[in-house]
């Protein structure tokens, strides 16, 4: 993998945060941790982080991206509309990824997956997620976008 | 004056009858199915229980005869799916004990977004949210589950504000209840304070206390995991110390202190013996003599491989080390751990597995083991001085103490999302298994004590030929999770 | 005069070279894949294995490295079915050691009804027989069994008669090969008489020395499991003493233990230690100072309960004894136990639990617990004594002893379906969980061990309010097999 | 249960066997041990039976049932016929169980079932059948025979 864009890391902002009520705060400060070692900025927000601060973070420090974490169950409640609410904001082509357990149960992934894109995540990650996947993925969606339109 | 009691400055002590009683009326008044709640009316119905549905005197009996109990978490989102569920573990998991675990808006207070999710799980079918919203259904509807079971019934809720949840829960006819001021605060909360919490867990043993003084004899329990992700002994013990004073403060009597497992043989029993004896020690010193504390033992509380084939390795084990340290009951999991809330199937075969596990190992005791006298002589060295600390820092009261030493790190916890806790400690896993500190943080512990998990670690870095640094506890986090070709392969080839 | 060596009087010495030649000519043609067999060709095929493909290695580097291996069971009735499981054990299961266990007609040499299980299970889509026809397939064919894996392969066959089928597995590439005179002819014959049994695995272990001449380092094995059923650790560890002094006889010089579980830890534990002790002991007493003798554990041998979560107990514990008890490998069993030959995945499954719960307890040991070292050393006190005695009756030889101590009931095995078997020795469960003698029949234990024995069952006996009498023996063959409701139910109501 | 034909057990002579290449001795001795301690009477053949063995046992000791025990999965090839040989040699009437783990495997109990009546047997019983139910079920089936046409 590993897309030749490093260079680029240190201009790309991401705002990650545990979205809702949610406390699970493990993933998401190992990730964290793990963005801005590999050269991200990051804007941690921490655990039980409201969809709205979310938003007001992204704006206030112009990130490129938002990272979604959300593992207690109800992400598919706390995450409805959350597109919406960054086209609302005029954060209209924000990178938005989502990862953790993603719903209640033990649910088949495709399907879950297809959930959460039709919320208008760009992507889903499953639970065991292991960073060097995240990271690798930021690459190449971003190197897609430097090359393309955006 | 406010009647949630906040202007009372915190102390350990026992909140007064009569502000107890204006505190009461106005949490009453907070959701509509408050006012459903009568204490008379409750305490018949607690009464009219059979022994072997209260769960105080279940756990009084099991360690009277030196049983391990099982008890499953499981919460679904609608009354019909609760009974269900109940029914099963009941059923079928053969759960000695029964759990109702409430979903996170419940937790939250978020009693409006509850009934949304209410709606929306009607709806689709299927839960929508990760628990049962107690306070919606109100305490009549609730005591459905009560009557539909055959067993003693516990509440889990984790949460720092349980006001309101613990009057529908005992007012429903649950016997146990699960939560305390320190460890929830500490592990489910980011902006709640310390003293906050606290507050919280002493009006819920107030209450209990209230039962109690009609002889019901509920059970209370503290949740020992905490963040759940490798807690080392000496800090879980520490904080259930230090809640057990809060709730007998209260006037609790029937006191549950729980650990999670840190896999290891040896050390998971060494804890729940230590963990006895040190709750009997400090509770006897600050004049509580005739508590009751049983321990009971977590299933593995961090991350779970996808494997279900592995993870019945977990259950099972669980049950392994629950019952030859001695536990007095085993908090279960299932194979579908990773992936989410499990089936009621699921939940039930985990039960089943921690069952027969018991039933193999129930006459195994490792207290005459060289090792196991050694380690839970560490353990008792971590812990006492972590305890006198916080002790010492709230001038001998157990609530300012605990205040105190989590802002200052001397008393700290792993991975915490609050925001009133340092969370700079870092535990990593040695060599041999055993969960040492690789970062004490602000904690301090006696010299020779830091020493041994140092060297610990240093041999294990040594031994994988990886850096002495924090990679050690990221790398411990995800170890248990990792898919067996990589934590355990054929060492010898195909080159 | 016969080439079957049946004219040789009985000994444990080793077949001269010559008469050897004579009898692997006889028996070579007994079937026309025999003359497929060409030593030269497979010895070569021997030295282009990997160490790693090479069980005489992969066994003496585990002990060295106090590693656990673990190895399942598994044949189907055709090539493609076995070709498939051994890939899927290898692969999905993480075997360390993958098998080919043959079916029972092979077994019992009833090669043209093998052939028509062949046929059968070719026709119906599924397995008709109970294991992999080695001896109609023939070592050509069967190789392809060995070079579809990157694991070391063992031929797993229950038989006293296996003279044809050890030829066809080594020439195969088969490195590893489990059986003995004594173990299996007492358990798996009922008209073999114990001499021809012995006679038979005098074959296969000369053979096998034919390999080690010419370097070929390989892993001969003693089944110790007999029965499967409540086979005391004494009875277990004096067979495979005898079984090993024979093969020793031969030549051998790396040969296995098994041990079926107790589900006991510290029976377990104690059991390991004292097999690997007893058996160096008596090898070196008799001159073979220079063997490798692993010890091997074996998931439960008796019935299994039939429902899948309770099994996964029994599977992982399987695990967590031979782990702690420190054996070299472990043979895994599945949740379809009860059921029938596991599928390709239940059996991956069972491999995959157990090795979680092999490393979660790698680093445990017990031998420094007082109760460990009194089990072990009641262990030593039970064996010797038999070991003695057999040896005694053969007038130092092990072949003539194992024969007159059998037929006398000196030495004597549990629900043995042979009849030159005096089986009417009698275990039971005591109240701890261990495995004790109730009755001896004609086994002469010293007079303080059988008072130790008798006093355990009979506080069992008193303690379920139950007489003393077969019913204990009885009972303790159902036992792990019950349903949990009714082995381990909830103790207080409902009335 | 228990029909009340107790009586009537020590006119009843059973055969008792492990069929075929079958070493599995336990079950069958456990029951044909229960089987004579009920009152029955028990011509036990052991393990590792041929069916021709069973039959023979049967016709000397004018046996009114057989009892044939498979555990090792192959009595599916072992069974086929054994009702014929039972014609052919004049024991018409003879009941015919069988028990123990009847196919290679995990499969549905009730398919297996009818393979095994299909057969000829009058009853097959499932792995982890316990003795009183043998009984009971013996107890039953005579009865219904004494008060029927036999
Ligand atoms: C530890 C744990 C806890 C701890 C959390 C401590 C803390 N403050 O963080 C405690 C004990 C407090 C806890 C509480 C609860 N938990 Co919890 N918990 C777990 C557990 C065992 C491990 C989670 C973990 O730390 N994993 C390790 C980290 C490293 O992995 P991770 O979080 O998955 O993150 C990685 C990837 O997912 C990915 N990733 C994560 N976020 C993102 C975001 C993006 C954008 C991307 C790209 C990738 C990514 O990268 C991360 C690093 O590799 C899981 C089950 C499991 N997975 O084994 C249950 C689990 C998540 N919990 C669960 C539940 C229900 C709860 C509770 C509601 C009930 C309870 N048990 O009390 C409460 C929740 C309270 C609340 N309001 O949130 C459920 C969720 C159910 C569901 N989705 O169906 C789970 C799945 C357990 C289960 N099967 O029931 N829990
Ligand atoms: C112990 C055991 C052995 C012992 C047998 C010792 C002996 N000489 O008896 C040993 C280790 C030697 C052994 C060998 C083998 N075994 Co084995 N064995 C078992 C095991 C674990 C328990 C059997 C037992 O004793 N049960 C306890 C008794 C009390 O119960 P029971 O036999 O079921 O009998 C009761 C009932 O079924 C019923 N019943 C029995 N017969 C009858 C007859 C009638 C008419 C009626 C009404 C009722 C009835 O009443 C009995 C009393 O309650 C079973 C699996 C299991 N069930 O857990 C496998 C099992 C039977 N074995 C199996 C196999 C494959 C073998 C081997 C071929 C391979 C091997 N593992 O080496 C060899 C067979 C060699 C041969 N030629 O037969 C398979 C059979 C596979 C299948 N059917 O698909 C099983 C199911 C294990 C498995 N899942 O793979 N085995």
């Amino acid at each position: 993998m590993g897309t030749k864009v490093v260079h680029t890391r240190g201009d790309i902002t991401l705002v990650t945060g545990v979205i809702g009520a949610d406390t699970h705060i493990v993933g998401n400060r190992i990730l964290s941790m793990a963005l801005e070692e590999a050269g991200f900025k990051v804007v941690a927000l921490g655990a039980l982080t409201p969809a709205d601060e979310f938003i007001k973070a992204a704006i206030e420090t112009a990130a490129d991206g938002i990272m979604v974490s959300s593992l207690y169950g109800q992400g598919e409640l706390d995450c409805r509309g959350f597109r919406e609410l960054c086209i609302e904001a005029g954060l209209n082509d924000i990178l938005l990824y989502v990862g953790g357990n993603l719903v209640v149960g033990k649910q088949d992934w495709a399907d879950v997956e297809a959930r959460y894109v039709d919320m208008g995540f760009d992507r889903a990650f499953a639970n065991g997620t292991r960073v060097e996947e995240v990271i690798d993925t930021l690459d190449e969606d971003f190197a897609a976008r430097a090359g393309g339109i955006a | 004056m406010g009647a949630d009691g906040n202007d009372i400055p915190l102390s350990a002590a026992q909140i007064p009858a009569d502000d107890f009683a204006d505190m009461r009326r106005e949490n009453l008044a907070r959701w509509p199915t408050g006012t459903e709640v009568d204490l008379d009316e409750a305490i018949e119905f607690h009464q009219s229980l059979p022994k072997h549905k209260q769960l105080g005197w279940v756990m009084r009996k099991a360690a009277a005869e030196g049983r391990c109990l099982t008890q499953p978490r499981g919460g679904f989102g609608t009354l019909e799916l609760q009974l269900e569920l109940m029914r099963a573990l009941d059923g079928d998991g053969m759960a000695d004990i029964v759990p109702t675990t409430t979903d996170s808006y419940t937790r939250n207070e978020q009693w409006s977004q509850a009934d949304v999710g209410i709606e929306e799980s009607k709806k689709e079918g299927r839960s929508m949210l990760n628990g049962f919203p107690m306070v919606n259904y109100g305490p009549k509807q609730t005591r459905k589950l009560i009557e539909a079971i055959n067993k003693p019934a516990i509440v889990l809720s984790g949460t720092a504000m349980p006001r309101l949840t613990c009057e529908i829960g005992f007012a429903a006819g649950f016997t146990g209840y699960l939560g305390s001021g320190i460890a929830y605060t500490t592990s489910y909360t980011k902006d709640t304070s310390i003293a906050e919490g606290i507050r919280n867990y002493q009006y819920l043993d107030r209450l209990a206390v209230l039962y109690q003084e009609k002889g019901i004899d509920l059970h209370r329990r503290q949740p020992g995991f905490l963040t759940g992700t490798n807690v080392p002994p000496c800090i879980a013990i520490a904080v259930g110390v230090l809640d057990a004073l809060l709730a007998a403060g209260q006037g609790v009597r029937n006191y549950g202190l729980e650990l999670g497992q840190t896999l290891h043989l040896i050390q998971d029993a060494a804890a729940i013996q230590v963990c006895g004896e040190l709750a009997h020690e400090y509770l006897a010193a600050a004049g509580f003599e005739d508590m009751f504390l049983p321990v009971t033992s977590l299933h593995w509380m961090g991350a779970w491989p996808q494997d279900e084939a592995q993870c019945a390795a977990l259950v099972s084990y669980g049950g392994t080390l629950a019952a030859i340290g001695g536990a007095v009951s085993v908090t279960t999991k299932s194979t579908h751990e990773s992936y989410g809330i499990p089936t009621p199937n699921a939940n039930a075969e985990g039960l089943r597995t921690t069952r027969m596990a018991i039933y193999m190992a129930r006459h195994i005791r490792l207290n005459e083991l060289p090792e196991f006298q050694a380690e839970a002589d560490l353990i008792r060295r971590e812990t006492r001085p972590i305890i006198d600390r916080v002790l010492e820092m709230g001038d001998g009261d157990a609530a300012l103490g605990a205040v105190r030493a989590l802002e200052a790190g001397a008393l700290d916890i792993p991975w915490s999302p609050n925001r009133f806790v340092q969370s700079r400690v870092m535990p990593a896993r040695d060599l041999d298994g055993y969960l040492r500190v690789y970062d004490p943080g602000e904690m301090v512990f006696d010299p020779d004590v830091a020493e041994i998990h140092t060297e610990r670690l240093m041999r294990r870095a040594e031994a994988e030929g990886v850096p002495y640094d924090q990679n050690l506890a990221v790398t411990s986090v995800y170890e248990i999770s990792e898919p067996l070709d990589r934590l355990f392969p054929f060492p010898w080839g195909p080159e």
